[in-house]
């Protein structure tokens, strides 16, 4: 096994990626940014790094400054995380001619994975659906329309190099197709630095269900059962839980089938999320492959029982893939809420500062994954989410239960956080019938307003 | 003694001496007597903060002035994460060695970072009093690296 | 030395040493003494306690002195949980009304607890000024019955 | 279910039931003395009500105060956790005769058991092996020498109404045993009210294995497997575990149905333990059965999946258990660490004070059940345990690295605990073998001290 591996990320997920080494002996360089370096977790590793300034681009995003950093501490592998080089396939690059193992895909199926419409079209070639749209990227304002008019509106635009919900928009006629193409192209480059953008039909009344996947080095390819992450608030993931109230066991086996095509397509290795759409009828379209470790990762370990992050672990140092696809047996219910440090009063803008007062919950079928303690300044430069609180029960009517005291146990002072939108969502009988849909947290809040 | 007493004396205890607070506790008896000014800003200062505290202060540059008890000298401090080189190559002399005077655009070392050399400029005038770092020696980002005593204009 | 002489000879320990605060504890006697100049920073003292603190005032007796704004009155609080009545007998009188002068051996109500019938008296002379309970309440351990203006001796 | 329950504890436990019944939708009522007033977790309940003062005596242990606030908050039944006056039939009784209903076992049950030499005598009754010794109380220091002649030394006198540990003392010979016999009945009255005291066999190298039983009121009386208890400090638990490592699966099925068997002897209602002795050849010995919840009942809860407190609130309120023996098939390691605010330093006095930083650990595999919180202070009046740290992985060894990573990243400061202590036990590498004793933790300390 690996002695000494990097953590190139920060927050909640360097933490957790720190704690999984840590049980597994393995050594631990976690890099930091000039306001995170007194960060409480950063003592859980071996080697704290200062790479650079507070901005994400001198720091997590430096990829000089993480390479220089590894190189002085001599480490066999890095863990980047998600978000910030996760998907970055320039990264896996450089440190691949580095010769330090990047845990996570190899670079070339990065960078044809992370570029959406070729991910579509391999989905395509092998048979798998997908929102009717742009086979490409769309180059021009007649082409947009052109597509607009063959598939019919809505539709919705979206950034080629685009994730985590940013940079869509959705379109109900030419007027507004046109307006939209121009801002989401200049936001696409501002976030992406790459214009491109296609467009898809539009799916009202959908569902968010994607399929975990594992491969090995050697071709063997396995799911770990699928996330339902419906509850979402402009695109961006709130609740997630497994296993998906919205699905049959047919269409999850058929999802479940896909996602292990596309994955075998390109020769797939390590962790990965194929994300589906479906919609009311049950069809089910592919949208992407997330070539990373996602955030609500925790509700997969819960149901099933596998630590994903050590998994990546053991693949990347070269083992074989030791659980077999039909001993993968989830059971059980789990469900996440991420708390963010957002002011929900004032349209969800990220309220950073000092944490006065911090309680997290505890008890019998809860796990929280956070950084953040009594004292903690939540830094300005970077994501809001300040901590996972994930439940664990055999029903889906006892998990809301626990959630709901969870919630409700759960104190941050000093910041205003997601906890009561957490509350009210989970509470609702709505959320309790699983009849929902993405657009079900938005219709809430406009109602609220009222 | 009344109780009532007891607090007239404790206040002017407390004018006498620009006290803010005061508690006293005797078996069940417990006197706290607060007083507060106009205008003041209270914050938890420090004494409450654990050390566990993050202290964000942020570099803008790669000089960092010294807190008090220093405060003629001002640090050097690197400006990226690598290695430290005293001298332009192997087996030179050192940029500098203490008692020098460097200037703005005296380089005073190297850091090597995926294998290129960045020079360090002093970006300042004044005479090295330390070096804190050896050759070879790896620094992070915002390390110190030498101790500067500027120089008077 | 009284607890008066022990406060003075704090604070020139204070003036002494440049001290913003002090506090010692022996048994059952507490001092705390903070100092606040103009332009100090300084905690709000309790400013970084959260509410949800826990407030440990333990009651000798069920005779409580109330804070500053009601220096002149005390409390009699509940010895007990159970229900509160405020006569012997249903339809009788009420033990004590407002206006009421009471005296150690005084019964000012009855507290049933597992249908026993505990007399509480007012362990203390004085006026009864209120009533803070109405008959029949469920009242807890330590929770204040009446208001009285004690009698000056 | 029942609409209203009284939880007639304080600290973790407290909070631990409170948590159960807010899952399941029953208002609670918490007592608290004085100096609990404010504690945090009464937050959590629907109708706190302080009941006395500070001593236990007046508060968690005044019956009269306790019934007397059931009635006026109008509750159906009470869950008395553990210790105070769970064990305490009379108590017992009085909720029976105040029509409340009394979440654990009958009184006369409680009575029966709650006296050790009648346990005893229903064990043997009931060809259960125990350990040789008096077989009632011992009344006199001649019948004392007589026992220890008959049975050999080193014994161990033990005080009849005692449990966790107290009132008991080793003798080796003459006299030891008369000096003893004294300090043990003086220690007996003063902690239990009763000077009462049996002798029995004492024997060396002994591990402590425990099995839960639960029965209904219908007569189903079933086991949840064994926890081991060996690591003791003082005959006090310190690190509790599911399975036990130190017994083969003959020895464990022998000793569940062992359990059962004594159970049914006394028609068994609701939760119980029963506690063995297994010594190093494998032979079993009953001891004693304690009549509520323990303290270690999570290391259970993690490995059977199975909410014991729910479970215990569900069977006093008539329901049947639902759970089939075959079907309890506990799977993976659940390792528990208790967290006393004690100084090792010196002599574990417990160390009550304010928590100035309280940062518990958390992600994968971990749990807490603690009420504590930075800010708060402990009172010095009750038990020094401020926390139970809970890990549950697939294996022994990944649950003793994950109780390593977990017990380092535990932050309190401002009072001394047994962190250190326990961080000690867990990676001392005889734990890691399993080929420990009940005095392991005592020679331990004995050699750190020269």
């Amino acid at each position: 096994m690996f002695s000494r591996i990097m953590v190139a990320n920060r927050g909640e997920i360097a933490l957790r990626i720190i704690r999984a080494c840590r049980e597994m002996g393995i050594e631990t360089v976690a890099i930091c940014s000039k306001s995170d370096k007194n960060a409480m977790y950063l003592k859980q590793a071996d080697i704290p790094v200062c790479i650079g300034p507070s901005d994400a681009e001198g720091s997590y995003l430096n990829i000089p400054g993480i390479i220089s950093a590894a190189e002085i501490t001599d480490i066999e592998a890095i863990h980047p995380g998600y978000g910030f080089l996760s998907e970055v396939s320039h990264f896996a690059e450089v440190c691949e001619s580095s010769k330090i193992i990047f845990i996570g895909p190899k670079s070339e199926v990065l960078k044809k994975l992370g570029n959406k419409t070729e991910a579509r079209k391999i989905a395509i070639a092998n048979k798998i659906p997908v929102v009717p749209g742009s086979e490409s990227v769309v180059k021009s304002q007649q082409q947009a329309l052109d597509v607009a008019h063959m598939i019919g509106y809505p539709v919705i635009i979206k950034a080629s190099s685009g994730g985590g919900g940013r940079g869509m928009r959705v379109a109900h006629n030419d007027i507004s197709l046109v307006n939209s193409l121009a801002v989401a192209q200049r936001e696409a480059e501002a976030a992406f630095k790459d214009p491109s953008i296609y467009i898809e039909k539009y799916i009202e009344d959908t569902r968010h269900v994607e399929v975990q996947i594992f491969g090995d080095n050697y071709g063997n390819i396995i799911h770990l059962g699928e996330r339902d992450c419906t509850l979402q608030r402009r695109h961006q993931k709130l609740i997630e839980e497994s296993p998906s109230p919205h699905i049959s066991e047919r269409l999850r086996e058929e999802m479940c089938k896909a996602a292990i095509k596309i994955a075998k397509a390109v020769n797939y290795t390590n962790a990965g999320t194929v994300e589906f759409l479906v919609d009311k009828l049950g069809n089910f379209y592919f949208i992407e492959v997330n070539t990373r470790l996602q955030v609500e990762h925790p509700v997969t370990e819960m149901v099933t029982g596998i630590d994903l992050v050590k998994q990546q672990i053991r693949i990347a140092y070269g083992e074989r893939l030791n659980i077999k696809q039909k001993r993968v047996r989830p059971r059980g219910v789990a469900i996440e809420c991420r708390i963010n440090a957002e002011d929900p009063q004032n349209g969800f803008r990220p309220n950073p500062g000092k944490i006065t007062l911090y309680n997290p919950p505890g008890g019998r079928g809860v796990r929280v994954d956070s950084h953040v303690y009594s004292g903690y300044e939540i830094p300005p430069y970077y994501d809001s989410m300040i901590s996972k609180l994930i439940v664990y029960q055999k029903t889906r009517e006892e998990a809301i239960a626990c959630m709901k005291r969870a919630l409700k146990e759960y104190i941050i002072e000093g910041v205003k956080t997601t906890i009561p939108l957490n509350l009210e969502l989970i509470a609702h009988p709505q959320f309790a019938s699983g009849n929902i849909n993405t657009n079900f947290v938005e219709n809430l809040l406009a109602k609220n307003q009222h | 003694m009344s109780i009532i007493d007891k607090v007239k004396q404790l206040i002017s205890i407390m004018n006498e001496n620009k006290l803010s607070e005061i508690e006293i506790q005797e078996d069940v008896t417990k006197i706290r007597i607060k007083k507060g000014e106009v205008g003041y800003i209270h914050t938890a200062s420090s004494t409450t903060i654990p050390s566990v505290y993050p202290q964000q202060l942020e570099q803008k540059n790669s000089v960092q002035v010294l807190p008090k008890e220093n405060e003629n000298f001002v640090e050097i401090i690197s400006p990226m994460v690598g290695t430290f080189y005293r001298a332009n190559a192997p087996g030179a002399d050192p940029c500098v060695n203490v008692g020098d005077f460097v200037n703005d655009e005296t380089v005073v070392c190297i850091i090597e970072a995926m294998k290129i050399m960045n020079e360090v400029k002093a970006e300042m005038a004044g005479e090295i009093i330390d070096v804190y770092v050896n050759d070879g020696e790896a620094v992070e980002y915002g390390q110190s690296l030498f101790r500067v005593k500027p120089s008077t204009k």
